[in-house]
């Protein structure tokens, strides 16, 4: 069955563009790791003209594959047993645009990062990490096959481990990269687990393959069995589609994995932005859409509550965070959650659509926020302060200095927050839509449950706007916090400004859709396949009826969601205004309420995970060695002594009784001889007749 | 010509050469390491030829199935009661063994150029070197029992002087447990092979001496066939039988005597427990002993510390697999149906020395000794692919022999670098090292990436196989169960664990060394980065193009999978 | 008539082996041997083994007990009473000899001879077939034995002469 | 015909007189003729009863004889050693063994 499917497929010229595309940023790794620390600037410009050309390739692929053309070549990778292992692009619509994204945010983050970055000393390090993250993330997008797709994910985590640990002498990034890497393996290994299961069922990993044998198969009473007549329990069914979620929500920051991700913020700024808000998180999203099909109804579910439960608790965490990117990072973290739940809930066009978004108006806060940092960073330089330029608690006021900035800042927080015309309410609307529909989808099946989700997804709107309405006050409004003299705290390069404003440009609604209140119109979902679900025995109708119900729906969803953004804005503008007590006593601000703790220390999961699992993983690390020392070697090492001393004891045995048996008849035959030799005389003729004699007395005897 | 004499070369050349090196004037001393260096260059020539001039063919159990192959009758006796003994000189490669041959050679030659700064006692050094050598390269060609224990037996020797002698400050005690854990293993082996030989005969020789053929004359297949009928009706009497300590013929249970201690129609009991099991069993823990498997490895630390660095190398590198080769050779080979019957078991052994071994490695204070518990974690990986018995499962195993054995002599060569600079391997007292010796660093990351299974490395295709192979063994061959590979995958995450966190602890941070030489820290050296740099390559090369060992492997592991479980099933069945 | 001469000649043979026993003169004792060898010679004509009466004369009485007196006057001293020797042991000789001859005589009285059977007579012809058939071996040897004795005897009264020389 | 007994009583008491010399006599040449005198007396029994048994006891009184002469030669030899040693072949003299 599958082996016909397997078939090597020849190379097209769009493939062939791809592949040049995704060789390019590896190109820019080796040349910049090569590079003599003297023509660094130059590889680095380098970097940049190669990222120009794969985004026009990108660009290219695009317009081909726009109609709902796709493009798939293929070719064996190894030969295992009868089993071949293939590799091979693999590029629909959603891959396009995705390869479009990465490559055109990473060129953008390569722009910024010349200036960003231009003093530090490990400039070439950074370059060729870049390139080789972009090269990772270009596989992922465009590996036809699970395991390929894997391989590729491991080196979005390795690239990104590099680049959190860029400043590698500060301690706290150090940590932060080994613990970015941990949390993504423990996901890897779940996804790792999801492939074995589709790998033991279908003896393929080609995910083309796997729709078709997917459907192929049936569930059988218990059991889930393949049209090959492998048959396994349905649990592992599931067990698969929440093994791949796992790698999923190692990779997108989702509960209970999320904790790496604000810890990253070690990082340099664009990395956050291109890493950590743009594209390799989103890579969870990505990949649950294109194995959504081969999902059932409980993983579904599941991934539906996750998506929903991080979004609310990410933007819990957001509300009291002082670091200007762990704000934007808690962000992440809860839109990141929309997306998934988008996934979940039967919506994985809404899910990309707010991907899109999210990619464009989160990497212009970051990159804003970056040269927020950078400009309060130059300052503080220049006047010989010493203050942390990442802390809201030390801005303020910053709207007339950095204008710009400010302005994209603005659009951006829009676009995140939902305000109508701004690209973040088409998508979200999308979403909000999806899953209000949904709930009664599945509440009219009897799973009343799963309003809980809708109900996270709108209280973490109002939680948005709540946080950046937050931020937005505190950093652009009001008075300068730090004192020091007015002067040299000024926009950065135009460089800087460039990218910020094309960024800014994205984040409005009209790009994305002439309609901007309905998210119907807009281009994107137009393009985006309904998936048809291949797994067996998934009730489809359910999906389907949530889809009728998110059309019905979603002018009042609409609505109800700017309502809940104006909510949030008020609040925030009460409670944080210049002026406002807040405000005024923030920068000292210390002593918190419980509930502003458990905000602020993202629900206490750090410590809780130390309680729970570093620590017992540690003492169990010790027992082992303990048992290693003191029970195994202890036996070795009392067999050895054991045996030496029953060897001492053989010994002295030995030379008691054996050597003393042996000496005591030696003892005893010169005895013996001494006394016979006082027979001997030397007289012949005296032995002949005790000789003869004996012989008669013998033979006397014997007669 | 080269063809057939390929093998003998290779562990004859290093044989002599310990013969010359041993006696070479003083005035000339130096020239020992010219020699060790020559002789492994030359087999690394000889190796890339075999690389190149070999066929994939099965092998595995058939007799003119091996390439490169040698035979010549070694030992004929007369034992009169006992039968008839013959051994031969049989070396040949197929592929369960031809990618470990290549692998030694090139770990062998690594090995001969981190030893260039030996100068206590040379002579002696490389001589012992040289006699390793040869005995390395013996026991992964040698195809009859009791050529391959002689060669494992030889290894020993220089094995216990070179660390007893040239090693750390534990040296002694750590080179006598090496040498009794070992010595305790070959006795398990040399057991089973004493009740293999009297239960095995060799169907050419036999056919001859029971006139069916002249002497000389080519056997055919229809002659052996007839033989092992007769054999099996019972028909041939005690006195023409030829007993052999040929591996090929052990495998086939129609060479096996009928009603001897290990035939397995009619099953012997020993202590109520069949003797085929048994000497399973026997063999399963001599080499496990080897590998080293949880609860047998605690030489391997100890041996792996006091040694010095390029013993390291070449204990982790290559006598490690001489275990798992050891278990495919004989161990699985000849008594299939003990294989089946104990895959549970085994994999279990396999899984807790991964977790076992990981969770030693995540508290070890000494570099050596983490990489030492590192090396039993991944070889559990070989000993779970094993049990699982699939094609990915065991092609896994062998790849990860081969992966594990170029990233832990890297990882060894690594620790070694730093210890010959301040003779202190305590993670704690490094901080920030990645300052001070920037490209050090970049190696350190590069092997201890690959070590923990990152795509693009050798190490990731060997896991991934392993745990596809463990995990879909349940729907193959029902032998393991599927938790075992999910437990397994838990030590993925272990091992990242604890490479980053000495990552983080000895190369990142502010710079800090709490030794005296703390400043007298220069970066690599040329010959060090000639040693590792081969190794970098060969590793992603395994890592990006796994079809360069696969396509060597995949026959032979085929047929090695598929002969041990019809034949296994067939035995379990015979009552 | 036979049992006459047979008798006779054993008395012969014993009177001189007892003069022998008795004797004081070293000479008269060699001269005594030779008659008791030609006594015991006589007995082996009366068994019809006359190839071995032969050999005895030419053997014994013409070689060793030449032999022997030359080994007698070699090995006295010049000057000294001629050929004069003593007994010592008396009484223990004369008991275990005594003791022994009873003994045999026992067992000869025990065995009955008569239920020998007849299975041929030795002929001479038979002895010389018999010694290059089946005997050849042992004949051989004998023969090897004697050249290895007579050698060994020459270096062994020799060398000392030698060194005697020397001196 | 003379009965076999008679041949082998004389044997006994030739061999019981040579028996005699052997013990009694000090000179060692004489000791020497008794070890004769007692072979000899062997040998008539071989002979006597060859004429019942076959040429076989010849065989064996012609290996003895032989025998005989090699040992008279070597023991004759060794006498005219010892006497060159100890200028005297008294055997009573002749003890350098007890200390």
């Amino acid at each position: 069955m599958a082996a016909d499917l397997l078939t090597p497929l020849p190379c097209s010229n769009i493939t062939l563009l791809a592949l040049i595309a995704l060789m390019l940023p590896l190109l820019s790794f080796l040349l910049n790791s090569g590079a003599v620390a003297r023509y660094a600037w130059q590889a680095s410009i380098a970097a940049c003209f190669f990222m120009v050309l794969s985004s026009l390739i990108s660009m290219i692929i695009l317009v081909h594959v726009w109609n709902g053309t796709t493009f798939h070549t293929r070719m064996t990778w190894f030969v295992l047993g009868e089993t071949g292992h293939t590799i091979g692009l693999f590029i629909d619509n959603p891959g396009a645009l995705m390869i479009f994204l990465v490559t055109f945010i990473s060129l953008l983050v390569h722009l910024y990062s010349t200036q960003y970055m231009k003093d530090d000393p490990g400039y070439q390090r950074y370059f060729a990490f870049l390139g080789l993250f972009t090269f990772s993330m270009m596989g992922i997008l465009l590996a036809d096959n699970l395991l390929v797709i894997f391989v590729f994910w491991e080196l979005v985590g390795f690239s990104s481990y590099l680049l959190i640990g860029h400043w590698y002498h500060q301690a706290p990034a150090a940590r932060a990269a080994k613990k970015a890497f941990i949390v993504n393996r423990i996901g890897d290994v779940g996804f790792i687990l999801g492939i074995a299961v589709l790998w033991a069922q279908f003896r393929t990993l080609d995910l083309e393959t796997l729709k078709e044998a997917m459907s192929s198969s049936s569930i059988q009473g218990e059991s889930w069995v393949t049209s090959a007549g492998i048959a396994l329990d349905t649990r592992w069914l599931t067990f698969m589609g929440l093994g791949i979620f796992m790698g999923a929500v190692g990779k997108s920051a989702q509960f209970p994995l999320q904790v790496w991700l604000p810890d990253a913020m070690e990082g340099p700024t664009p990395v956050s932005a291109l890493i950590h808000a743009a594209t390799m998180v989103a890579a969870g999203v990505f990949l649950m859409c294109r194995v959504v099909v081969l999902l059932d109804m409980d993983a579904l579910s599941v991934i539906a509550v996750t998506g929903g439960l991080t979004a609310f608790m990410g933007a819990i965490a957001a509300l009291t965070q002082h670091d200007i990117k762990k704000v934007l990072a808690y962000s992440t973290i809860s839109q990141l959650g929309y997306m998934l739940m988008g996934v979940g809930i039967g919506a994985p066009g809404a899910a990309l659509f707010h991907l899109f978004t999210h990619a464009f108006f989160k990497a212009a806060l970051f990159l804003a926020a970056g040269s927020v940092i950078y400009a309060l960073h130059q300052y503080a330089h220049r006047h010989q302060l010493a203050f942390d330029a990442q802390d809201m608690r030390n801005m303020g006021g910053l709207r007339a200095k950095l204008p710009v900035t400010f302005i994209v800042y603005l659009v951006a927080t829009l676009a995140l927050v939902g305000v109508p015309m701004f690209s973040g309410f088409l998508s979200k609307d999308a979403l909000l839509s999806a899953s209000f529909g949904w709930s009664e989808a599945m509440a009219s099946e009897g799973h009343r449950w799963t309003y809980i989700v809708p109900v996270f997804a709108f209280t973490t709107v109002v939680l948005t706007a709540i946080y950046m309405g937050r931020q937005v006050l505190l950093v652009f409004f009001g008075e300068l916090r730090i004192k020091g003299p007015a002067d040299g705290l000024k926009e950065s390069s135009h460089m800087i400004k460039f990218v910020l404003v094309v960024l800014g440009l994205f984040s409005l609604g009209i790009v994305w859709s002439l309609d901007p209140f309905d998210y119907h119109a807009s281009w994107f979902l137009t393009l985006m396949p309904i998936p048809a679900s291949s797994v067996p025995g998934l009730e489809v109708f359910v999906l389907d009826t949530a889809r009728a119900n998110a059309l019905d729906s979603h002018t009042v969803v609409g609505l109800i969601s700017i309502v809940l953004v104006l909510l949030g804005f008020g609040f925030s503008w009460f409670k944080y205004r210049p002026r406002a007590s807040y405000a005024l006593g923030y920068q000292g601000r210390a002593g918190f309420s419980f509930l502003e703790q458990l905000s602020f220390k993202n629900w206490y999961l750090d410590p809780l995970y130390r309680r729970l699992i570093v620590n017992p993983l540690m003492s169990f690390s010790r027992a082992a060695s303990r048992t290693e020392k003191a029970i195994i070697d202890k036996f070795i090492d009392v067999t050895g002594v054991g045996s030496v001393i029953f060897a001492h004891i053989v010994g002295w045995f030995d030379r008691a009784f054996v050597d003393g048996f042996v000496n005591f008849s030696v003892f005893f035959a010169g005895k013996v001889g001494v006394l016979a030799k006082s027979f001997q005389y030397g007289k012949i003729q005296n032995y002949i007749i005790l000789a003869v004699l004996s012989t008669i007395l013998i033979i006397l005897l014997i007669l | 010509m080269l063809q057939h004499h390929i093998l003998t070369i290779l562990i004859f050349l290093p044989l002599a050469s310990a013969l010359v090196v041993a006696l070479l004037p003083k005035g000339i001393l130096n020239l020992s390491k010219g020699i060790a260096l020559g002789v492994s260059l030359v087999q690394l020539v000889l190796g890339g030829y075999m690389f190149v001039r070999y066929q994939p063919s099965p092998g595995v159990h058939n007799i003119n199935g091996f390439q490169f192959s040698e035979r010549i009758d070694w030992i004929r006796l007369d034992l009169q009661g006992l039968g008839k003994l013959s051994t031969e000189y049989f070396v040949g490669v197929d592929g369960l063994s031809i990618s470990l041959v290549l692998l030694s050679i090139v770990v062998l030659l690594v090995g001969v150029i981190a030893s260039w700064s030996v100068e206590d006692r040379k002579r002696g050094y490389f001589s012992l070197y040289l006699l390793l050598n040869a005995s390395i390269i013996g026991c992964f060609v040698a195809l009859d029992f009791l050529l391959f224990y002689l060669f494992f037996e030889f290894m020993l020797l220089p094995m216990y002087f070179l660390i007893g002698l040239w090693g750390g400050p534990r040296r002694e005690y750590a080179s006598i447990k090496f040498f009794l854990y070992t010595l305790l293993g070959s006795i398990f082996i040399l057991m089973v092979m004493i009740g293999l030989y009297a239960s095995v005969i060799h169907p050419e020789a036999t056919a001859v001496e029971m006139g069916l053929v002249g002497a000389g004359e080519f056997v055919t297949g229809e002659i052996i066939a007839e033989v092992q009928r007769l054999l099996q009706a019972g028909e041939i009497p005690a006195d023409q039988m030829v007993k052999t300590f040929n591996l090929v013929y052990m495998a086939d249970p129609a060479n096996l005597v009928p009603g001897s201690f290990l035939d397995n129609d009619a099953v012997r009991m020993v202590m109520n427990y069949p003797a085929r099991f048994l000497a399973f069993l026997c063999l399963f823990v001599g080499f496990a002993i080897k590998v080293p498997a949880v609860p047998v490895h605690t030489w391997l630390p100890d041996a792996h510390v006091e040694a010095p660095t390029p013993i390291s190398v070449i204990l982790a590198g290559i006598l490690l697999k001489i275990g798992g080769y050891g278990l495919l050779r004989t161990a699985y080979l000849i008594f299939p149906d003990g294989a089946l019957h104990y895959a549970w078991w085994i994999g279990l052994v396999g899984v807790i020395s991964i977790i076992y071994g990981a969770l030693n490695a995540l508290s070890s204070q000494d570099l050596k000794r983490l990489i030492a518990y590192s090396s039993i974690s991944h070889m559990g990986f070989v000993l779970l692919g094993l049990a699982s018995l699939t094609a990915e499962g065991v092609s896994g195993a062998i790849y990860q022999m081969v992966s594990h054995g170029l990233i832990s002599t890297a990882l060894f060569l690594i620790a070694g670098v730093l210890y010959d600079r301040t003779h202190d391997r305590m993670i704690e007292n490094y901080s920030g090292l990645a300052a001070q010796m920037p490209q050090y660093t970049v190696m350190v990351v590069i092997f201890f990436f690959a070590s923990m299974g990152l795509p693009g490395f050798s190490g990731f295709i060997a896991e991934i196989l392993v745990l596809l192979g463990a995990f879909g063994a349940s729907t193959i061959n029902g032998l393991l169960p599927k938790w075992m590979a999910i437990i397994a995958a838990l030590g993925l995450i272990l091992s990242a664990a604890y490479y980053l966190w000495t990552i983080q602890r000895m190369f990142f941070g502010k710079l800090h060394v709490k030794i005296q030489h703390g400043n007298n820290l220069p970066d690599l050296g040329k010959r060090e980065i000639l040693m590792l740099i081969p190794l970098a390559v060969l590793t992603l090369l395994l890592g990006i193009i796994p079809s360069t060992v696969l396509d060597l492997v995949n026959d032979s592991v085929t047929t090695f999978v598929d002969v041990i479980l019809s034949t296994g099933m067939k035995n379990l069945q015979t009552p | 008539m036979t049992e006459i001469l047979f008798y006779s000649f054993a008395f012969i043979a014993i009177i001189s082996a007892f003069f022998i026993l008795f004797t004081n003169n070293v000479l008269h004792a060699a001269l005594a041997l030779i008659i008791t060898f030609l006594g015991v010679t006589a007995l082996y004509v009366f068994a019809h083994a006359e190839f071995l009466a032969v050999t005895q004369i030419m053997i014994y009485v013409g070689g060793i007990v030449v032999l022997i007196i030359f080994g007698v006057m070699l090995t006295n001293k010049a000057g000294t009473s001629h050929y004069k020797t003593g007994s010592t042991h008396r009484f223990m000789g004369a008991v275990v000899a005594i003791g022994a001859m009873s003994m045999l005589i026992y067992g000869i009285l025990k065995i009955n001879f008569k239920a020998i059977e007849r299975v041929g007579q030795g002929g001479i012809e038979e002895l010389g077939v018999g010694l290059m058939t089946g005997y050849v071996l042992p004949f051989e040897l004998a023969a090897i034995l004697l050249l290895v004795a007579l050698i060994g005897a020459a270096v062994i009264a020799g060398q000392d002469l030698k060194n005697t020389e020397n001196k | 015909m003379i009965p076999i007994e008679h041949y082998y009583l004389v044997s006994a008491v030739l061999f019981a007189i040579g028996l005699a010399i052997v013990i009694t006599r000090r000179n060692a040449v004489l000791v020497l003729m008794g070890i004769e005198l007692m072979l000899n007396a062997a040998n008539i029994n071989f002979i006597a009863i060859s004429q019942h048994a076959g040429v076989p006891g010849q065989f064996f009184a012609l290996f003895v004889i032989v025998i005989a002469a090699a040992e008279v030669a070597v023991a004759l030899a060794i006498i005219i050693r010892v006497y060159r040693h100890f200028k005297t072949i008294n055997l009573d003299e002749v003890n350098e063994i007890k200390d």
